[in-house]
């Protein structure tokens, strides 16, 4: 391992909760660590699991998918179907060998700014404990010019 | 030219090979499944299948091959060659089917209208040793299409498995090469007796009963037939007859990038896939599997006849024994010929 | 090849015009090519495709590309900015018949975006070089609204001349269309031009060609004066990589361009 | 005898115009091998065979022929896809006609193959034995030693939710444990386990036959075809064979009846069950759902429950 390396994390948070709570931690100038790159996404039930895997293909270190509440859905029920996706692709992931811990997952609420902060420094500090993604992730040499410069 | 290679040498003969040349022959990936791979060590080269599941074809036209890599800086493009093949190649173990589709993809990458060069500059600088098929498949058909289990055309040299040593015959100016190889010793004329004996005997095995003769002209009558409704109905339309073919060699070129860079890739690609012919617009010439696979047998046996003079097919047989559904292109064959529409109609009856 | 000039056609924005430069002179001096054929333009990093070049031989330095917003490289094509660097292959194909149009009267006949290929072929004959070749030239060009028709400055310039007959046609005028409103084939029949010593050129969408076909016949057009230019999917461009086959011939090395009595011979296989 | 009926009942279908067609097999052109076969004379249903090889799930066919009236014959799996499809709104009530087999479970082909020392010329079932013939050898096979792996875990050898059950039906075998393979996987490390999963799937030559054996892969563009927005390259980069399969095998969560189709279609002989089965297992443990049982459940990616497990949720 790199002696510098940082971890690149790639955070699915749904609009109406998580992505709030991430905005109240910013407004709040509560600290998080830098390495997280978030997509915003209408719901935690629209996240496709082939976003995670292609982002972890695509040579990101960790996926955080997060969402409303249980009970707290904008759309009522979203949450609860992607719960059932998070569980089935988490199990499959570990199954196939990738590390536990690649793809972690947590309710956010828009209060939560607090919360927010913790779960992306325990992300962080978890990805980092694994160490870059080596199992299935592109290489980045795959797309290195062979030229002779 | 006649030489003996005794088996016990076998692994010296392989090892010298792996030292002077880039060796190409039969690995063996999981119990049955094999391809044609580099060799670096004599203990991976496994002669125990008649063919690989992949072709020949693979090492001379890779199932994806990068045509050249880019980078973007800016507005400009900078584009650079992929290194050029420079090393000598020996292929082992190749049958006379896989040898011969060889020559058939010389016609389409090396014909007089246009040269490959990604395919030239590995075809002029390999040799292939040829095996012999001493007991050939019931799948194999390749004495109906202009091949025998012994058939020599297109390798360089021959080996012939006479369960001690083989014999080895050399073909070709780049066979005569290996004229002085250090493990080649002067045949017996016993070797040769026992040699033919093998080769006679097998040839009765290969299976010459399907009827290729004058199925170009057949087809001219065909192409709105009725018979084209029925033969695909149980084609799933997977690629793997395509992929297994040694002859197919239709492709894609599309670009694979990071960020700026990337490479533009060549890949192999077949008919039996609707997107092969559906245009962006989204209209498809070839709507369903019963003009696909027209296409298929259409262009093995009108097609390219009428373009090289040759059905596009050497009986390998892989089509038939990979199939998942038990789709047989010497059945297809069959009941284009007039023997064939009346079985089919006794056995309606 | 560089983008020197890019700019919108239509007004549903659908269709963008590239005129691009030899990054090379010589390369320009060299490039030689018919009016038909065509070459594949690629954006590194989204991948090729085939363009007829709509810009004529005659037109020395650059060429120029009617591209329409389809696919993933076409769309790229929309968006690359002036001064960007794109790459080229051609010229691929065969071309229109030039040397079988000498002496006769050529009919050319288009209809919508397919017009591109036709008007290299128009601005090649009316060169003052090559129009003594020929003799009547006489274009019927539709659109299904007059926001969509092609190179329209040009239209109006070639309205003005008197070497070439032109009549354009909209499916649908609006309040600032004075031309024509009808479909192509009806419009055919209306100017019924003599077959008599003349070659048809054809090019549009499968629909129109569907329907003008017949008018042609009853203008008694025999099919080896008849010319239309194919469109497949293709990748390779020289009848290597297998998808663009007619039959046994290739449209990408033996057409675009076919004649309509070769096409009676083929599979309807397009 | 189970031939006899199929040939009787289709015959009976195609007569009476209640089908437009029959799908069922008949022989094949090579040992140990059947082949689909699409019926429309009644003349020709004493074709119809029934064997240890009809290993393929005749489901798969449907999707081509929505506009017809269709009769199939059905193992235990089969029937079990088309539930699946229903649930997935493929077909019309009354569409279908199925012929359900009791199934006496498949044989591997090539595991016979591979235990015989000559290419097998002839091959039939006698009892509970395989008797194969080459030019040089005899040999007689136990049966349930040589069958496909997915049947080997098959819980559902009798057709349910068919019209009619042609033969009587077999014991079942209920799995009390979870799937013996997955156990035997779950047990190597992360490391062990993904090393196998890199392996097989290497040899993946992406002809797509494991998708288009499927009866559940119908998408209309499958995300490896789809080029906006481009998902997967087309070429043999390992990490795109990886996730082809990763893919291919999630999207059948809840889904998958466990035919075994995949695998056995696979020319390069990729084990890809144990993927497939483990989210069959998943899935029954998690939301106590089995694919193609219920005609009534919904599949459970689309349904929820609010008691559903979260502990893995921060």
């Amino acid at each position: 391992m790199e002696a510098n390396w940082e971890p690149k994390i790639l955070a699915f948070l749904c609009n109406w909760c998580s992505y709030a709570g991430a905005d109240l931690a910013g407004t709040s100038r509560i600290q998080y660590p830098t390495n997280i790159r978030v997509i915003r996404v209408p719901c935690s039930g629209r996240i496709n699991p082939l976003f995670i895997l292609k982002a972890l293909q695509s040579g990101i270190d960790g996926v955080l998918v997060s969402g409303c509440h249980p009970g707290d859905c904008h759309y009522i029920s979203g949450n609860y179907i992607g719960r059932r996706k998070s569980a089935t692709l988490k199990r499959f992931l570990e199954y196939l060998g990738i590390e536990e811990g690649r793809v972690q997952f947590s309710w956010v609420s828009a209060a939560e700014g607090g919360k927010f902060s913790q779960v992306v420094n325990e992300v962080t500090q978890g990805i980092k404990r694994l160490g870059p993604s080596r199992r299935f992730g592109k290489r980045s040499d795959e797309f290195r010019v062979q030229s002779s410069e | 030219m006649k030489l003996r290679l005794d088996k016990k040498d076998l692994k010296s003969f392989l090892q010298s090979l792996i030292d002077q040349y880039d060796l190409y022959a039969p690995v063996q990936l999981t119990e049955g499944v094999s391809v044609y791979k580099k060799i670096d060590r004599p203990g991976e080269v496994s002669l125990t299948l008649l063919n690989p599941q992949k072709p020949l074809k693979e090492i001379f036209f890779p199932q994806s091959e990068v045509m050249f890599d880019f980078e973007k800086v800016g507005k400009r493009n900078q584009v650079t060659s992929t290194e050029e093949v420079k090393k000598e190649r020996v292929i082992l173990g190749a049958r006379p089917c896989d040898i011969q589709a060889i020559s058939i993809l010389d016609e389409i990458f090396l014909g007089k209208d246009y040269t490959d060069v990604y395919f030239l500059q590995k075809r002029k600088l390999t040799t292939i040793i040829g095996f012999s098929c001493n007991h050939p498949l019931s799948t194999c058909f390749c004495s109906s299409t202009g091949g025998s289990p012994f058939f020599r055309e297109g390798a360089d040299l021959f080996f012939i498995d006479l369960e001690e040593a083989f014999l080895v015959e050399l073909l070709t100016e780049k066979g005569m090469a290996f004229q002085k190889n250090r493990f080649f010793k002067e045949a017996d004329p016993k070797d040769i007796s026992l040699a033919k004996e093998i080769e006679e005997k097998a040839s009765t095995k290969g299976d010459a009963s399907v009827p290729i003769e004058r199925i170009e002209k057949r087809l001219n009558l065909m192409m709105e037939s009725p018979f084209w409704d029925r033969v695909h109905e149980k084609c799933m339309g997977c690629r793997i007859c395509t992929y297994l073919c040694p002859t197919c060699h239709c492709f894609d070129i599309v670009d694979e990038a990071l960020n700026n860079r990337g490479h533009r890739v060549r890949n192999w690609d077949s008919c039996l896939s609707s997107l092969y012919s559906q245009e962006t617009s989204g209209h498809n010439p070839r709507p369903s599997g019963r003009e696909r696979t027209r296409q298929r047998l259409m262009h093995k046996f009108n097609y390219f006849p009428k373009n090289f003079g040759r059905v596009a097919c050497v009986g390998c047989g892989r089509c038939i024994l990979y199939c998942p559904v038990n789709f047989d292109i010497r059945q297809a064959i069959e009941l284009t010929s007039p023997k064939g529409i009346k079985k089919e109609k006794a056995e309606v009856n | 090849m560089v983008v020197k000039k890019a700019y919108v056609e239509t007004t549903d924005r659908m269709l963008r015009t590239l005129e691009l430069g030899f990054l090379n002179e010589e390369d320009g001096r060299n490039f030689d090519f018919i009016p038909g054929q065509f070459c594949e333009l690629s954006i590194l990093g989204k991948g090729e495709a085939p363009f007829g070049i709509a810009s004529s031989p005659t037109e020395n330095g650059s060429l120029k590309f009617t591209i329409n917003k389809a696919g993933v490289v076409t769309t790229a094509l929309h968006h690359i900015e002036e001064g960007a660097e794109i790459g080229i292959r051609g010229p691929l194909g065969n071309g229109y018949p030039i040397d079988l149009f000498e002496g006769k009267n050529i009919l050319v006949i288009g209809g919508g975006f397919a017009f591109t290929t036709l008007r290299s072929l128009i601005v090649y004959l009316l060169h003052p070089q090559n129009r003594s070749k020929v003799k009547n030239i006489t274009v019927i060009y539709g659109a299904r609204m007059p926001g969509l028709l092609l190179y329209r400055e040009e239209l109006l310039e070639w309205d003005k001349r008197h070497d070439l007959k032109i009549i354009v046609t909209v499916d649908w005028g609006d309040k600032d269309w004075k031309g024509k409103v009808g479909l192509v084939p009806n419009v055919l029949e209306e100017v019924a031009p003599s077959s008599e010593n003349t070659c048809a050129v054809i090019c549009g969408p499968p629909i129109m060609i569907k329907f003008t076909f017949p008018k042609l016949m009853a203008l008694r057009f025999p099919n080896e004066r008849i010319f239309t230019s194919l469109e497949k999917r293709m990748k390779c461009g020289f009848g290597k990589c297998g998808r663009c086959n007619i039959g046994h011939l290739y449209v990408c090395k033996d057409g675009p361009v076919f004649s309509y009595a070769q096409l009676g011979k083929l599979p309807r296989d397009y | 005898m189970i031939q006899q009926k199929i040939r009787e009942k289709a015959k009976e279908l195609l007569s009476k115009k209640e089908v437009d067609l029959v799908i069922g097999f008949v022989k094949g052109t090579l040992p140990l091998r059947t082949t689909p076969r699409f019926i429309r004379n009644p003349e020709k249903t004493d074709r119809l065979i029934w064997n240890p090889f009809c290993e393929n799930n005749l489901a798969t066919y449907l999707h081509k022929f929505r506009q017809f009236k269709v009769g199939l014959v059905v193992k235990g799996c089969d029937a079990r896809s088309i539930t699946a499809l229903f649930l997935e709104k493929r077909f019309k009530p009354n569409q279908l006609f199925l012929m359900g087999v009791p199934c006496q479970r498949m044989v591997d082909r090539r595991k016979v193959e591979k235990a015989v020392p000559g290419e097998i010329l002839h091959a039939h079932e006698q009892e509970d034995l395989i008797i194969v013939e080459g030019d040089d050898f005899e040999k007689a096979l136990k049966r349930d030693d040589f069958l496909y792996p997915s049947c080997q875990a098959c819980t559902h050898r009798n057709p349910i939710n068919v019209d009619v059950l042609l033969g009587d039906p077999v014991e079942e075998f209920p799995l009390t444990e979870i799937h013996p393979e997955v156990k035997e996987f779950e047990k190597k490390s992360p490391e062990e386990r993904w090393n196998f999963f890199e392996k097989e799937s290497g040899r993946c030559i992406r002809c797509y036959a494991c998708r288009e054996v499927c009866p559940m892969c119908y998408c209309a563009e499958c995300f490896v075809d789809s080029s906006n927005p481009k998902w997967i390259e087309r070429g043999l980069s390992p990490s795109d064979l990886q996730f082809y399969h990763m893919v291919r095998a999630y999207h059948q969560t809840g889904r998958c009846t466990g035919c075994g189709a995949c695998e056995r279609a696979c020319p390069m002989e990729i084990r890809l069950t144990y993927l497939t089965q483990k989210l069959n297992q998943d899935v029954k443990e998690l939301f106590a759902f089995e694919a193609g049982i219920d005609p009534d459940t919904p599949p459970p990616l689309s349904a929820f429950e609010i008691e559903d497990r979260q502990e893995f949720i921060k």
